[in-house]
């Protein structure tokens, strides 16, 4: 249940589509002038946006806050086009007004201290806003080729393509497994659940218990209200867009997400 | 039953025994328990709001995926997650005493028995207006839609649910077995206040590369706009059988659609998957209206 | 029942003591009886075709307006206009010996008697390859989805035509009343040779400015692409709950569409309104579910 | 039923729009390129043209063959936007590929002598290519103001309109009232199911004899199997579309089609 916590709570907004690049063959960035959601958002919190006007598709469509540029008003996302919704996402061009919730859910926990971030695919499309916040001293990311890698800011950088074109030839979970993650006093994890659940499986219960993950989930509201989106967790199923996105990695119950949805 | 041209007077119906503010009712299960949208501010010109099913325990519900977009329409099958008739009464209803409209409580059961429980131990609170009696959900394997489409289990289930509030309620009935016709007729028979027409259509969707259903639970409610043409000949039949109030939902896509299911013969109507989308949307369908009719 | 990977056998079934050239039937009332498009030469690439429904006597259907198209669907109530099983036998079936596909006739009838009638007579051709019983038409005041919603009469309905003929025979189930799956259950049981899941959902739509109906009978059968998944729904109950072949009929706009039903338990696949649009497009699904498989 | 005559019947065809003229305020002139429908086309036939390739509207939209210019393979149609097919089809600009079916149905009886045309609003579409194959020496043309009024040849033109913008102020039908058309051989109609009633009864039983009507009816194949776009004629329902579009107006039971269509 949602804490009637006298917040506003997330609000619909027009957002102007001001920029977009497309960073990567089928990966583009959006910069989305809107105040209410920049000003608001926090590293972790997703918006939910209508990609089209017409009927179809039904329901919005969730992408992470990539950035915020709070004297502009604007953020960013960064998103693949993988179906329906973001192919029409991604024909928009600059001008273009959608409404856009948002802020939603809950973000990172950023403590002080050293984090270590490991990201797979558009898993890393909220590390520049994460890092902008928090010291992040060592990032892990994975991509299948050079193309597809999303730019992070971190003191060491370690690659792994798929492709071999950039860094390690090989998963992420390679590098992971040769890291000394015990030094970080804070992990982020946020990618693809079968990459996701290979990392946990390998941490240390004490690592484990300092390692946020950044879920996704099927929604149809992103506001709480539908259970739609629910991820199997060690107390029960917990809702990914307003108990999460971002969990306590010890607070999910892996083995029980892989089966259902790995 | 006549279609009717719909009038102004029909934006603030008054019917169990309420005046309400806008025929739009927020449908069960796309509104929570209001909680999300009082914090949103979010319920302007909404003229009620029906909660989250409400069962005597808690319940998970459905293994994920619970929730598939098809290429028109949603399919999902929650399962009637929902905290429990205590937590409702304990944790929830208290903290909605702002709400700007009427509550109904959805109230859903695995056995007959079950849904006069609930109903009782909501009693307990002055807070819900009523309650919409819920004998067709298609996402359990016990109880749901097989009450709904037995007009016998129809009757004894509204008599229970009678003989213990003198509050009202809708019995909320199954498009997909039975005839809707007859088990409105033994809802009306049993002492409810109105019938909603109509629940969720099962649907489902497959992914058939991977020979793979899109939900855990192989099939779902399916919702879409497109969907209004089967609500408004499912409300005719209906409003035309029974003498009790018609409450519409399904299918609402937009202004002209909640007028064309007053048509009919609906009193009011709930909007679901457009509320998920756009709450927004949803609060601005009554002036939307007014424009229509103007 | 498990779901199936389609594969490219599934293009080429071999049911109803038949090896069909794809899995694409006409759906009734929408090809006529074929002799437009045999005129059109627009048969390609088509499994089979199913004539309109046809009638002891001549029916005229449903006064005008018979056609209603909804913002995301059309609605018919032609109310089974046909010549009539004498007209049929003897101006229509001689021309049809060019027919590059087998025919199933769709037979209807206000009373159990006449389903048997009508066959009785259609034994004296041999071009049929057999019948599709239409227990199911949402468009007439009498019979049609009144047999279809109960299984005794379904069963009684299914042994009158076995009797009569041994020719395969399919029953054209309605999703609006009764159980699909208990009536599914009750045609293989009276001996039917395959089901069709199934006719058309009921729907209704109002000019709520006038308070007039689109149709002159008020309801109609609705159809259109959105209403896919209804149909996936019902074609996998009904195909793990019986052991005939099922045929699916309703919902497909695509060649994935027709992929999905397969996928869903269906052997063959009928086509409607997609036809009334573009029999080209049709004649183009087999190729394109070949492709698809690749 | 239809006569399996060895024609090889309508066809589907791409055809490319050439020219979009507004001829009125939201009344549109296309000109279309497609020889197989050029060729073939008869004065009364129709086409049925896919207004768009998107999932709706789910069936083609039927407009009467105004001209033909057979030289240049080409077809026109002039239409009025009435409702979303027709909002869809004159928003498409030239070069624009549309598949249309036709021609379809059965048009005029072509024969010798002298024609007169009564036509209301749209209903005088296919005047133009009816005047190229008959010898037409009246017609009387109705419409809202001047503005929606469409061109024919005749000998002689007689025009209404309600605001009074052009000819009579009033109604087609006042004309028809003072016309002696018993002076004429053929008689075609076509405009509004009211209009085209009151006209009729009007006529004498031997002019009757001699007019043929241009039904319209809401369709949903255009070529003959849904039973859907039945006129009440004295033999019973008969198909606008294959039966018709021009009937015999003896044919028609025109208190019944009023009553049901009015
Ligand atoms: C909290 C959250 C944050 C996200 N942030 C990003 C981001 O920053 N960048 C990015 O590229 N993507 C992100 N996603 C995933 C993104 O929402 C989906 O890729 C998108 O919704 C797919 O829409 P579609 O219409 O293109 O795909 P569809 O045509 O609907 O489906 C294509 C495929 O994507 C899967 N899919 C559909 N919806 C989701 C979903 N909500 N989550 C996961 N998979 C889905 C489907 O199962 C299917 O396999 C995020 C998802 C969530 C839940
Ligand atoms: C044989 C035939 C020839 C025609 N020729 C012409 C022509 O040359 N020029 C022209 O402007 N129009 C013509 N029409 C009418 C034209 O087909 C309709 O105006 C068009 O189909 C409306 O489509 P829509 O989607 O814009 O309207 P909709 O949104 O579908 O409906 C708008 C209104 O038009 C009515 N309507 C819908 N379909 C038809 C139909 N088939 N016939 C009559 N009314 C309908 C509806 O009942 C409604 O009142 C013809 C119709 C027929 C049957
Ligand atoms: C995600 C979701 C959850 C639902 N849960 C319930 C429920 O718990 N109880 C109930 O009676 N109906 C439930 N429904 C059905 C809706 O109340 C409503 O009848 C249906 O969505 C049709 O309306 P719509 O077309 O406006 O969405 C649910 C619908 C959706 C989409
Ligand atoms: C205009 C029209 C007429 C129909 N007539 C009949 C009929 O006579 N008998 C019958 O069994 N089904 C009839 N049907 C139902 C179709 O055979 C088919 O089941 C239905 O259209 C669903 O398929 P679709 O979604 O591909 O259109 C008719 C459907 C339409 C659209
Ligand atoms: S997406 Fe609706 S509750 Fe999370
Ligand atoms: S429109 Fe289908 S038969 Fe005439």
């Amino acid at each position: 249940m949602e804490s009637n916590s006298g917040d506003p709570g997330p609000l619909e907004t027009m957002a102007t589509l001001n920029t977009v690049e497309e960073v990567a063959r089928g990966v583009f960035r959006h910069r989305y002038v809107a105040p209410a959601i920049a000003d608001g958002a926090e590293p972790g919190q997703f918006v939910q946006i209508e990609v089209s006007h017409l009927a179809f598709p039904v329901t919005r469509r969730p992408f992470t806050v990539s950035r915020v540029m709070e004297e502009e008003g604007a953020f960013e996302i960064v998103f693949e086009v993988v179906g329906r919704g973001t192919a029409i996402l991604a024909s928009s061009i600059p001008g273009r007004s959608l409404s856009v919730m948002g802020p939603l859910g809950r973000g990172y926990r950023t403590a002080e201290g050293s984090w270590a971030l490991i990201g797979g695919g558009m898993g890393a499309a909220g590390f520049p806003f994460l890092s902008e916040r928090v010291d992040v001293r060592l990032a892990i990311l994975g991509a299948r080729s050079t193309e597809q890698l999303l730019p992070c800011e971190a003191g060491e950088l370690l690659i792994a393509t798929e492709d071999g074109s950039r860094g390690r030839c090989g998963l992420v979970t390679d590098l992971v497994f040769e890291a000394c993650l015990d030094r970080y006093d804070h992990l982020a994890l946020c990618g693809p659940l079968p990459m996701m659940h290979a990392v946990v499986e390998f941490l240390t219960e004490d690592v484990l218990e300092r390692t946020q993950v950044s879920a996704e989930s099927r929604m149809a509201c992103g506001w709480g209200v539908c259970e739609g989106c629910v991820i199997p967790c060690v107390d029960g199923y917990r809702k990914c867009c307003t108990d999460g996105p971002v969990f306590p990695a010890s607070d999910i119950d892996w083995a029980g997400w892989m089966e259902l949805c790995g | 039953m006549r279609l009717r041209e719909p009038t102004a007077a029909d934006l603030r119906p008054e019917l169990l025994g309420t005046a309400f503010r806008s025929p739009i009712l927020l449908a069960s299960g796309t509104a929570g328990f209001g909680l999300e949208l009082l914090r949103m501010d979010h319920l302007d010109g909404v003229g009620g709001l029906v909660s989250k099913a409400t069962t005597l325990k808690p319940r998970e519900g459905n293994p994920p995926p619970r929730i598939a977009e098809t290429r028109f329409g949603l399919l999902n099958a929650i399962g009637l997650a929902n905290p429990g008739v205590d937590s409702v009464l304990s944790d929830i209803l208290p903290r909605l005493s702002g709400l700007p409209c009427p509550l109904l409580v959805n109230v859903a059961g695995s056995t007959e028995q079950e849904y006069g429980l609930v109903v009782e131990r909501l009693e307990e609170s002055d807070l819900p207006l009523g309650y919409e009696i819920n004998v067709s959900c298609p996402n359990v394997a016990e109880g749901g839609m097989l009450f709904g489409a037995d007009p016998a289990a129809v009757e004894r289930i509204s008599r229970r649910v009678a003989d213990r509030t003198r509050k009202p309620f809708s019995v909320k009935l199954t498009p997909n077995e039975g005839s809707i016709v007859e088990s409105a007729a033994a809802a009306e028979e049993g002492g409810a206040d109105a019938v909603t027409v109509c629940n969720t259509f099962l649907g489902m969707s497959i992914d058939w590369r991977e020979a793979k259903p899109q939900l855990s639970n192989l099939t779902g409610g399916y919702t879409s706009p497109t969907l209004l043409p089967l609500v408004v000949a499912r409300v005719y039949s209906v409003s035309g059988s029974v003498q009790i109030p018609v409450i519409a939902s399904g299918g609402v896509g937009r202004a002209e659609d909640v007028l064309e299911l007053l048509s009919a013969g609906a009193r009011l109507v709930e909007v679901g998957t457009l509320l998920l989308r756009s709450p927004d949307d949803v609060c601005r369908l009554t002036k939307e209206m007014e424009g229509l009719l103007e």
